[in-house]
């Protein structure tokens, strides 16, 4: 396959890639922020983009079958259950401490 | 030649990109979830073109709607604007995680340009218009998947309990319980 | 868009004008309720410019225009302004999705020396509906969540207290009532088992039928309507659909009296009317949605169908003029139930903030759970 | 795949009529005049006073989060509403009211205990 036509013609790769993308802004949001928000905005940000590959290998490799979007709303089920504890816990962590620094995570005890 | 639904597919990535981008690169994490919003936005505008309707309506209800009104709640409500020293700090740490991101990327893309050939091949085949894609999902998720949605629920109930109690702990507006 | 120039013009004015209408209504409302209001309380209203005063809106918008513009000193200039305008968003979008006539089925004909015949050459398809999308009703309710960043950025935007404890309390109440709206339509979902607004008001067209353990019992002169099938789910819904508009009894987000004036305290002019126009876009997407799910839709009862002669018109003049007529059916039910929500408005008093909260979740959210506990028993029942 | 073109259309149609009218508003109205009055938060004609530290109201994000859990519970009845009466005529009718029935009393039981703990009470 030439290579002018990588970009001519959207397919599977296309949308892993941005998949890709997407998964590595929000790695780096988690390795460089501060701000506990921002890092659980960071987590949703990559299981966004997981989704992205779900349905996109559903969508190309098995388009008669739902395997990949019954994951999808697994996986957004957790990841509304992951924000509701998490944004908890950062409430927690800003009542004590007025800041949300995950380093403050640390000093969470009982 | 570009066909229109390629222009949608580079528009919508572009979008989510940019967005998902600011998101972490805006000092004011409002912004940052107002960004991060609109990528959700765009994420299910994708779903949409890659034939996933109800998937995509469900992203706009959950994550649009819901997940990320309860992020710029959180925030407007402790009023979290200043956020001066965004960052970790350190040169050393923060060049190798940005290395290790590098090279963890580098491994993603390789890998899928590799398996070029392989999903290359697969165009796109129109989906037949006697399948409803709704019905067809849920006929999967009570068949196959019955038990994890019924964990699923476990699940929610769980997590309904836990975020009351948290949000109890000694020193909040609920100390008097 | 379409396949060829015709279809795709026309799917842009269908578009357009399904916009326009949603701006147009607002003047219109404004005059009802001004008018309507005084009617209910025994007053005047606006009678003084043009007819009836009916020229007040006309004069109301160009005044809007002339406003001095204004940006709180300590406001977020972004935000500030991206609210009213994200305001319009969602109700413009969930209404372009509506069906609001029949499919109409336009026989290939010649214009400009040449054959308009789509892209199989049967002919094309158009409803008036801006566009259509597969899952409806999900599409709708998505769209219409994203109605609480409008008020969150507006509250913050305008860096006022009471303009964020609005926007706080509109959307906590929105989010609330969502839960109620969503579950009390799962029951008439359960009736119909489609997602699709076309197909359920396909479904109504019949005369009333009930099934029992197999047995079919029709009544003739009734239409087979989702509210006859569903009462308290359209109860619900209809209640909920109330507090989704911020209108009263649910207002409390701009309760005049305790918040100022809520989520926009601080704005004025064209941006002011600019929310106006979201607030009504959501009053008519929730007024169709109603009559769509409940009344039939463009439906009206067989036995007056048959006395129609629109019927027997033959040829692509036959098809528009009978979707016209189902359009006018359509929208004489949704003028109907904006009376309705007008009408409310002036006459019931307005809720405390707690007990608005204790009705979403203690007893709106439960009785939804029971109408979807009772319609799957009587489905269950029904078909033995 | 381009079933989603009308919909970024109209999204844009939309944004630039609202845009466009703040922007023809801006031009036509009277310059801003500056007044001390007019900058301060707007406050019944009273001179505003700042809120020294407002406490906080937990109770919001509490709803949100709660909204967020039964928001997703009430996604999942949809695809089996649809459904539903296929199975019955397929007659596997107790299947998937079963399937559904422990689903909605974990809901139940969920909207019990909040309302038990009176984590849904607003003073």
């Amino acid at each position: 396959m030439p290579m002018t036509d990588v970009f001519l013609k959207v397919g599977l790769n296309h949308y892993l890639f941005l998949s890709a993308l997407l998964f590595t802004v929000g790695m780096l949001g988690v390795l460089l922020r501060k701000n506990v928000i921002v890092i659980l905005m960071s987590i949703e940000l990559m299981l966004n983009a997981v989704n992205i590959t779900f349905i996109a290998f559903n969508r190309f490799q098995q388009p008669e079958q739902y395997n990949g979007q019954v994951m999808v709303f697994f996986v957004m089920t957790i990841a509304a259950a992951e924000a509701a504890v998490g944004l908890a816990l950062a409430v927690m962590i800003f009542k004590k401490f007025k800041q949300v620094n995950i380093r403050f995570f640390e000093h969470l005890k009982g | 030649m570009l066909a229109l639904s390629d222009y949608i597919f580079y528009f919508l990535a572009f979008t989510a990109f940019f967005s998902a981008c600011s998101v972490i690169l805006v000092q004011n994490p409002i912004y940052s979830a107002l960004f991060l919003a609109s990528t959700m936005v765009a994420v299910a505008a994708i779903f949409v073109s890659l034939d996933a309707g109800f998937v995509a309506g469900v992203q706009l209800i959950v994550y649009a709607g819901a997940v990320m009104v309860l992020f710029v709640m959180v925030l407007m409500l402790f009023d979290l604007k200043h956020d001066l020293d965004a960052f970790s700090p350190g040169i050393l740490s923060g060049a190798f995680k940005l290395a290790s991101v590098g090279v963890i990327l580098g491994l993603i893309m390789g890998s899928i340009y590799m398996s070029a050939d392989m999903v290359f091949n697969s165009q796109v085949t129109p989906i037949p218009a006697t399948l409803d894609p709704v019905r067809g999902l849920a006929t999967t998720l009570f068949g196959n998947y019955l038990f994890a949605f019924e964990v699923i629920g476990a699940l929610l109930l769980v997590i309904a309990i836990g975020a009351v109690t948290l949000s109890r702990v000694r020193g909040g507006t609920h100390a008097n319980d | 868009m379409g396949a060829d120039k015709f279809e795709i013009s026309v799917n842009l004015i269908k578009m357009a004008v399904i916009f326009l209408m949603m701006i147009q209504i607002v003047p219109i409302l404004v005059w009802v309720e001004r008018r309507g209001s005084a009617f209910i309380q025994n007053r005047f209203g606006p009678n003084r410019v043009g007819p009836l005063g009916l020229m007040q809106l006309l004069a109301d918008a160009v005044k809007f225009l002339f406003k001095e513009e204004f940006l709180p000193k300590k406001g977020v200039a972004l935000l500030y302004y991206a609210a009213p305008v994200m305001a319009l968003v969602p109700g413009a979008l969930a209404l372009a999705s509506l069906p609001l006539s029949p499919t109409i089925h336009i026989e290939p004909f010649h214009l400009f020396g040449q054959l308009w015949a789509g892209v199989d050459g049967k002919g094309y398809d158009f409803a008036f509906q801006g566009f259509s999308i597969n899952v409806g009703i999900v599409y709708v309710l998505g769209i219409s969540s994203l109605g609480a960043y409008s008020l969150l950025m507006a509250g913050w935007g305008s860096s006022n207290k009471y303009s964020l404890m609005g926007a706080l309390r509109a959307s906590a109440q929105m989010i609330s009532y969502e839960l109620a709206l969503g579950l009390s339509l799962v029951g008439i979902l359960m009736i119909y088992g489609t997602l699709s607004f076309g197909d359920m008001m396909k479904m109504q067209e019949a005369a009333l039928t009930y099934g029992f353990f197999g047995q079919k019992f029709t009544i003739p002169f009734l239409p087979d309507w989702g509210i006859f099938h569903n009462p308290i789910g359209m109860l619900l819904f209809a209640s909920a659909s109330f507090a989704e508009c911020n209108r009263l009894p649910f207002d409390l987000p701009e309760a005049e009296g305790e918040l100022v004036a809520g989520f926009h305290t601080e704005y004025g002019g064209f941006k002011m009317l600019l929310f106006y126009i979201g607030e009504y876009g959501h009053m008519l997407v929730a007024s169709a949605l109603l009559a769509i799910f409940y009344f039939g839709g463009y439906n009206i009862p067989q036995w007056l169908m048959t006395l129609l002669p629109v019927n027997h018109i033959p040829g692509n003049l036959g098809a528009i003029l009978f979707a016209l007529l189902a359009h006018v059916v359509l929208l004489t039910k949704i003028i109907f139930f904006l009376w309705v929500f007008i009408w409310v408005r002036w006459t019931l008093p307005r809720f405390r903030y707690d007990q608005l909260m204790d009705l979403g979740w203690k007893t709106m959210l439960p009785w939804a759970l029971v109408n979807v506990i009772l319609t799957a028993l009587w489905i269950f029942c029904a078909q033995g | 795949m381009t079933s989603v073109l009308p919909v970024i259309v109209l999204f844009f149609l939309v944004v630039a009529f609202g845009a466009g009218i703040l922007f023809i508003a801006s031009f036509l109205g009277p310059k801003k005049s500056p007044n001390p009055a007019k900058d301060m938060p707007y406050e019944c004609g009273i001179p505003g006073t700042e809120a020294p530290d407002s406490k906080i109201n937990v109770k919001f994000y509490l709803t949100a989060i709660l909204f967020i859990i039964f928001d997703i519970e009430i996604i999942f009845m949809y695809p089996w509403a649809i459904t539903f009466l296929d199975y019955i005529k397929k007659g596997e009718g107790a299947y998937i009211m079963g399937a559904m029935g422990v689903f909605v009393l974990l809901f139940i039981f969920g909207l019990f205990w909040e309302v038990k703990s009176k984590a849904l009470d607003w003073d």
